[in-house]
């Protein structure tokens, strides 16, 4: 047998592609926890009656009741369906507010970044500005002019939450600029919106991927402390903040309509949580990789 | 660039910083409407909210009402409360205090549990120690702030009947809106110093220190943490206008005399200068700690202090 | 309504959450009031007639009761008082000319021990109890009630009740004489909301009055910050025997779990205006109990007549069959309320029965609304953050009428909407909200003065005829000193209410306050004031 | 006799599973001599090093045994209490090395007051004599200065001093960093020889740059995939390289001079992942005189010569070739040049 026959009996080198959860714990358990907060929301939706459906005759149902496995409110709507339609709703704006503050937050980043002068130096000051001033405030008062609804919701919180996009896309930004390649096709003539677009977005893209998946964790929970004041979501829309709050009153009455919900709330965050975490091991951990 | 031009420089920027504040916030409040809605508990006839707006000046355009608020604060005159008549800063340098009180001991409580716990699971990084650690402090972080508050009501005050549940009538009232508010503090500063630790005892210079012979605990505690702080600190001083966020519904659910609690009324209530005046305190507190934390790092930090070679 | 002084004016807001003012003043007047009446009954003023009552006072006054406000009071001063913070501090500091007793059911005499009226009610004299102070020393005599009564003139924005004042007479010091422009039949239930203070504080000027209110009820002010309010006992009461208490703490608590949980927790002694969730835990609770009394406040369901989507009242009426209120009541209420059966709730002044009753009828509502053709909207509001909880006024409740208007047919919505949201719709001709669930305080035990209800406004926009008729008819019960007269003309101008439906009486709720178990001789406030708390007492 | 040894050095990482990423490195090296580890990247010669000073990162373990001024030290936690006592290391880039808060001197001498090795005048007068042993004119100045304040090769100098101020009997020396001047680098090198040659300690220097290896070392060890696939006198490994590996190693490094820093990309493939090792020599997928026996059965070295140091190779054509066959081989002019 030739030397050549022998290197084709050897495996076959595959391409330096890990499979991608090996060893992450966190992200798996994030997915897991995740992907069951989601068959739950589809259960409830194809199997429950709508959160809506009220029945004062059976108020305050415990749980475990006939019916009502997470009992029901004071007005006999079925616990369990609101939280399943309130998972939708929870992650609904978080991938609303996710990605416009991305795109934004990348977009502008990007250019005080590449650009700097005047746009960084406003920029900087935005962000500032920002952090100087409570969101809450602007929240309480935007609830004065606006009407309440999932969009404007999704715009408030966004509009606070570019920011810091913008501030680690403009940091990245101003170190990847400086690198070899970026020069080198400045050098070859390339416009700039093909560096930016072509050689910068790409370099910035999974610190966004991780800030985003970290993101969602904050996201979820302005949603639902939004929705717990009346600023946020409210009925025709199921939250969870939003039922906690209609459940407070009767807190000791009927724990479950506060505690079941938060709880559905606190799991959720946590697999946002676990997932963005994870995914900043993982890249951490290419990172590391390749320097050995 | 020397140490004075710069912090020179961050003083302008400071002063814009909390000038912006007030022109955001000025207009945003009054976009949302003014005291003639709600002046007369609704029993005003449309004519004469308009007399008690064109007497409050509220028909004027708004650029000039913020030309004249400027000038009015420039000259530390803030206004008062439509409300009570009381010097609009004067209520918010009454409040002030409470908030504080109430943060400090939130934030000591988060950092007396953060640091150690940050510091012995960078120590022991990657161990089943810190991972747990990490879980634990994830399983907190993702507890919602009111909902803990209510949880903590109802366990601590309504069915232990130990601790009071509003007011600030003693240190004991203390104890539940700090743990609300210091709870949730804690992930994120173990997080944050965690984050800066690791980013520091990843860095050559501390395999220089272990080659130099120097154990792994006195690396972290003492050269280690030198070096997070600076991140850390200004990374929690640019937290204090979010953390106000938060400690506003905490006030509120404890009755907590303090900046939230007032915030929120004024809010409610179109106190436009009220508002106003909290936002000024608020920047300026934010500049004003952003700006310590400048000075402090830069006078660690030899490379800002000495300047290049 | 006129406004003195902008200061003023901007002062004059219902500050407290829950508001008492309603959206619609009504007051009323006794029919025992003509004539000299009160004169016999001297001495105390009003027996502790509260259902708590265990045991007997304490011969020295001692302890301290806590209060839980809900709001900061807007004032301290009685000519400026408003919302609801401002009467419960200021209840047991000032006297009135008259009050009424604990139960509610007769204006008794406070400051004067009687009254003389003339036969066309235009003229009102009352005597005065010899030997009363003020707080600060100052003799209570018929010169310093007419500076109170020049004061709340000056201050007449803030007034809840006419006071057409022609003369005041203070010539006899013993003795003031008030003359009116016009009858006042009214006169003696009207004027237990005005309370009197030291001429000396009223030269002082209201800043000073903020500070520091000098009165001659049965606590005196000592000291106020932003959170509390404190009281104490004064020694030179006339009343003697009253208080039972040494010390009166006022503090101010906006969220209304945190009062129940301050009360549970023996923080307070008082929390007022339990939602029925609230009264079940203080209910259960080995520590407190519940002091519950019918009230004078009618939950309601107003409509913005105008808007062309409710203006035909085939529309308001398949509302109002559509509207379960006995289910309502049964869930959500916990229980304890009825069904409202008029605008006016039982025990007050001209109250009858409506007719048509509006009985619960679903299938009445679907034949309205087929006879009217076409889709119906109703996007109605309920105050932001369940303030009124207490009279059913929330979110539960607007949420079950949503959905039991969507079981008839009608796209119904709900949105909750904050004070100054409400108050700007409240003049708009076309706002976003065509219905809001809403709650009246009848607080002088009897009708109306200005009409009957903020729907004037409304009636006035849609109905120009009707409400011609309607302020003729109001303008006669105004000046008829005849109870069963005036009986029949309130009961025509409920009539015009009931057919046109302007507002759907909903539910009649009771005052509902938690006490801790050793407080003694505490009535709630059925008017949703402040109650009075010189009965009140701890059991040893 | 040697003062450092490494017997049956085996570093594993967690890949899911533990995988030998350094499998099973016995070294002895002697004072005064610089021993050259030479590898790709990947190859473990970092990690070995690592291990031997008790410094691997996260997620790896060691075993075997590593002796070190008389005393034994298990390679699980490695020689890491001999750190700056016995052992020292001077890493790549000298800028980052240092403390950016702290000067020079306080850098030079914490380590030994800390370890209660010297007395302040002592560590002092030490600093000073290093530093101008290194080149350093104003020593006064230069120990009052901040990092920041230093250019790259003065770093370099200041590392190396650090390094040696305790005496340590083994230094280990990563390449420097390209960030440096070539010249500049290649002087600081010729110090660290000249200075751990006066200072009696083992100097391992660690590169995968054959030309700068050449130059400095007097022993070289070629790590492929965990293993030591060919060792002895620099001068017999180049000249006459037995390994099919350093042979490819040095044809790159002589074809490929003008980038040393890639000098082996002209050999096809690249080398194995440690999950990806075969069961036989781990070199056979890319050696170009690979047969069966190169699939079915790993190598053992095959000792060339019986001299005082150990010359061997491990390949099964050296072993079948027997000791005596040497292939004529390239010649690299640096070779020529330091013979």
């Amino acid at each position: 047998m030739t030397a050549h026959a022998v290197r084709e009996a050897l495996p076959a080198r595959r391409a330096r592609v890990r499979l991608p959860f090996k060893g992450q714990t966190t992200l798996r358990l994030g997915l897991a926890i995740l992907l069951a907060m989601m068959a739950v929301g589809v259960l409830g939706r194809v199997a429950l009656p709508s959160a809506d459906q009220q029945d004062l005759a059976n108020a305050f149902a415990a749980p475990g009741s006939p019916g009502h496995l997470l009992g029901t409110d004071q007005l006999g709507r079925d616990v369990l369906a609101w939280i399943s339609d309130g998972i939708w709703i929870a992650l609904a704006v978080a991938l609303g507010v996710v990605v416009i503050s991305s795109v934004v937050g990348v977009a502008v980043g990007l250019c005080a970044g590449y650009f700097g002068g005047v746009a960084d130096m406003l920029l900087m000051r935005l962000v500032d500005l920002s952090l100087a001033i409570p969101p809450l405030i602007l929240f309480l008062a935007a609830a004065a002019v606006l009407r309440t609804s999932i969009v404007t919701l999704i715009l408030l919180i966004s509009a606070v939450s570019w920011l810091p996009y913008a501030r680690l896309v403009r940091s990245v930004t101003l170190l990847e600029r400086e690198r070899g390649y970026v020069i080198t096709a400045r050098l070859a003539g390339a416009s700039r919106t093909r560096i930016l677009v072509g050689h910068l977005l790409p370099s910035v893209s999974t610190v966004v991927l991780v800030l985003a998946s970290l993101q969602v964790g904050y996201v979820l929970l302005w949603e639902s402390g939004l929705s717990f004041l009346g600023l946020g979501v409210r009925p025709p829309h199921h939250s969870l903040g939003y039922i906690i709050a209609q459940g407070r009153d009767s807190l000791q009455q009927a724990w479950w309509v506060v505690v079941l919900p938060g709880a559905a709330l606190a799991l959720l965050v946590l697999a946002a949580n676990l997932i963005g975490d994870g995914l900043r091991d993982l890249i951490q951990q290419d990172v590391e990789v390749a320097e050995r | 660039m020397n140490l004075v031009r710069y912090l020179g420089w961050r003083i302008v920027q400071g002063i814009f910083v909390v000038l912006g504040a007030v022109v955001v916030s000025f207009l945003i409040t009054n976009l949302a409407g003014n005291p003639s809605d709600v002046i007369g508990g609704g029993l005003l006839t449309p004519a004469q909210r308009a007399q008690i707006g064109h007497q409050l000046g509220y028909d004027r355009p708004v650029l000039v009402r913020l030309g004249d608020y400027v000038t009015g604060v420039l000259h530390g005159d803030f206004g008062s409360s439509w409300r009570t008549g009381q010097s609009a800063l004067g209520l918010v340098l009454k409040a002030l205090p409470n908030t504080l009180i109430l943060i400090a001991c939130a934030m000591t409580l988060a950092l007396l549990l953060a640091v150690p716990i940050a510091l012995y699971s960078v120590l022991r990084r990657e161990t089943r120690v810190d991972r747990s650690a990490r879980a634990t402090m994830m399983l907190v972080a993702a507890l919602p702030d009111f909902w803990i508050a209510l949880l903590l009501v109802l366990l601590l005050s309504v069915n232990l009947g130990a601790l009071p549940s509003i007011g600030f009538d003693s240190p004991r009232s203390l104890i539940m809106p700090a743990l609300a508010i210091g709870l949730p503090l804690i992930p994120t500063s173990v997080r944050l110093l965690r984050a800066a630790l690791l980013d520091v005892v990843s860095q050559d210079f501390i395999t220089t220190l272990r080659a130099k012979g120097l154990g792994e605990g006195t690396i972290v505690t003492r050269y280690a943490l030198k070096h997070a702080a600076g991140p850390f600190v200004t990374l929690l001083a640019m937290q204090v206008g979010w953390l106000l966020g938060g400690t506003i519904i905490v006030e509120v659910i404890f009755a907590w005399p303090g900046m939230g609690s007032l915030l929120q009324d004024a809010v409610t209530n179109h106190d436009i200068a009220v508002i106003q005046a909290a936002v000024v305190i608020v920047a300026t507190g934010y500049v004003l700690l952003n700006l310590a934390g400048d000075v402090l790092i830069a006078l660690m930090d030899p490379r800002i202090r000495v300047g290049a070679r | 309504m006129e406004i003195n002084g902008i200061e003023d004016a901007m002062r004059m807001v219902a500050l407290s959450r829950r508001k008492f003012i309603g959206q619609g003043l009504a007051a009323g007047v006794s029919a025992s009031a003509l004539g000299t009446l009160l004169s016999a009954c001297g001495g105390t003023s009003g027996t502790s007639a509260g259902t708590t009552a265990v045991g007997t006072p304490p011969k020295v006054p001692t302890g301290t009761f806590t209060v839980a406000l809900a709001g900061p009071p807007t004032s301290l001063d009685p000519g400026r008082r408003l919302g609801l913070g401002a009467f419960y501090a200021t209840e047991d500091i000032y006297d009135g000319l008259v009050t009424f007793n604990h139960d509610f059911t007769d204006v008794v005499p406070q400051l004067c021990e009687s009254w003389t009226v003339s036969p066309d009610a235009t003229e009102w004299a009352g005597k005065l109890r010899p030997g009363m102070t003020f707080h600060d020393g100052t003799p209570i005599d018929a010169t310093a009630i007419r500076k109170n009564f020049e004061y709340f003139l000056k201050n007449a924005a803030y007034l809840f009740i006419p006071l057409p004042l022609k003369k005041i007479d203070d010539s006899k010091p013993d003795t003031i004489r008030l003359v009116f422009q016009s009858p006042y039949p009214y006169f003696t239930r009207n004027v237990t909301l005005l309370k009197m203070q030291s001429p000396r504080a009223i030269a002082a000027g209201p800043r000073a009055i903020d500070k520091h209110p000098i009165g001659s009820g049965p606590m005196q002010f000592v000291s106020s910050d932003a959170n509390t309010i404190q009281l104490e006992r004064f020694p030179g009461y006339w009343n003697k025997g009253l208080p039972h208490v040494e010390q009166i703490k006022f503090v101010i608590t906006s969220d209304p779990a945190a009062r129940v949980a301050a009360l549970r927790s023996g923080q307070v002694n008082l929390a007022t205006n339990l939602a029925p969730s609230e009264a079940a835990q203080v209910k259960s609770d080995p520590r407190t109990k519940l002091v519950s009394k019918a009230s004078w406040v009618v939950t309601t369901m107003n409509f913005k007549l105008a808007a062309p989507s409710v203006h035909d009242v085939r529309i308001r009426q398949a509302v109002a069959y559509a509207i379960d209120r006995e289910a309502i009541l049964k869930s959500i209420g916990g229980g304890v309320g009825v069904v409202a059966d008029s605008l006016m709730p039982p025990g007050t002044e001209g109250y009858s029965k409506m007719s048509p009753a509006y009985a619960y009828d679903p299938a009445k509502a679907r034949e309205l609304l087929r006879a009217v053709g076409g889709p119906v909207a109703i996007h109605m509001a309920v105050p932001a953050g369940d303030i009124l909880a207490n009279f059913l006024v929330s979110e539960a409740v607007a949420q079950a009428i949503v959905a039991q208007l969507k079981n008839v047919g009608i796209d119904a919505s709900v949105d909750a909407i904050p004070e100054s949201q409400e108050q700007k719709e409240r003049t708009e001709l076309k706002p976003p909200h065509v219905a809001k669930l809403s709650s009246y305080t009848w607080f002088t035990g009897g009708p109306i003065i200005y009409g009957f209800m903020e729907s004037d406004h409304n009636m006035q926009q849609a109905y120009p005829q009707q409400y011609a008729q309607y302020r003729k008819l109001s303008d006669q019960m105004n000046a008829e000193p005849d109870l069963a007269k005036r009986e029949a003309i309130i009961a025509q101008i409920q009539q015009i209410h009931v057919d046109l439906l302007p507002s759907i009486p909903l539910f009649v709720m009771p005052a509902v306050d938690g006490v801790s178990k050793d407080v003694q001789g505490y009535v709630p406030d059925i008017r949703n004031f402040g109650p009075n708390l010189d009965s009140v007492y701890f059991a040893s | 006799m040697s003062v450092v040894a490494a017997r049956s050095v085996t570093v594993e990482a967690r890949r899911g599973t533990w995988r030998r990423v350094v499998d099973t490195i016995d070294l002895e090296l002697e004072p005064g001599t610089v021993v050259g580890l030479v590898g790709e990247s990947g190859a473990g010669k970092t990690l070995f090093t690592r291990a031997l000073v008790g410094l691997l990162p996260g997620g790896t373990r060691a075993s075997g045994t590593i002796v070190l001024g008389g005393r034994e030290y298990d390679a699980r936690k490695g020689a890491r209490s001999a750190l700056g006592r016995d052992a020292a290391l001077v890493q790549q880039n000298p800028i980052t090395a240092l403390d950016p808060l702290a000067r020079v001197r306080k850098q030079l001498v914490d380590g030994v007051l800390r370890l209660g090795l010297m007395k302040h005048e002592a560590a002092d007068a030490r600093a000073r004599e290093l530093l101008g042993r290194l080149g350093f004119n104003d020593v006064e100045r230069v120990l009052r200065l901040y990092p920041h304040q230093l250019s790259g090769g003065m770093a370099q100098r200041v590392c190396v001093a650090l390094a040696l101020m305790p005496s340590p009997e083994l230094l280990i020396v990563d390449e420097p960093t390209s960030a440096l001047d070539a010249n500049v680098r290649v002087r600081v090198l010729e110090l660290i020889r000249e200075l751990a040659i006066e200072q009696r300690a083992a100097v391992v220097f660690v590169s995968h740059d054959l030309s700068l290896v050449g130059r400095f070392c007097d022993r070289l060890v070629v790590l492929y995939a965990g293993r030591i696939v060919e060792q002895g006198d620099t001068t017999d490994v180049m000249g006459v390289p037995r390994h099919p590996y350093t042979q490819a190693l040095l044809g790159c490094a002589v074809t490929t001079e003008a980038v040393p820093r890639q000098p082996l990309t002209s050999i096809a493939g690249a080398p194995p992942a440690p999950e990806e090792w075969p069961a036989g020599c781990v070199f056979a997928p890319r050696c170009p005189h690979a047969w069966e026996r190169c699939v079915a059965e790993r190598p053992q070295p095959t000792v060339l010569s019986s001299s005082h140091q150990p010359r061997d190779a491990a390949c099964h054509l050296v072993e079948e070739a027997g000791a005596a066959a040497p292939r004529p081989q390239l010649v690299t002019k640096e070779v020529e040049r330091r013979a």
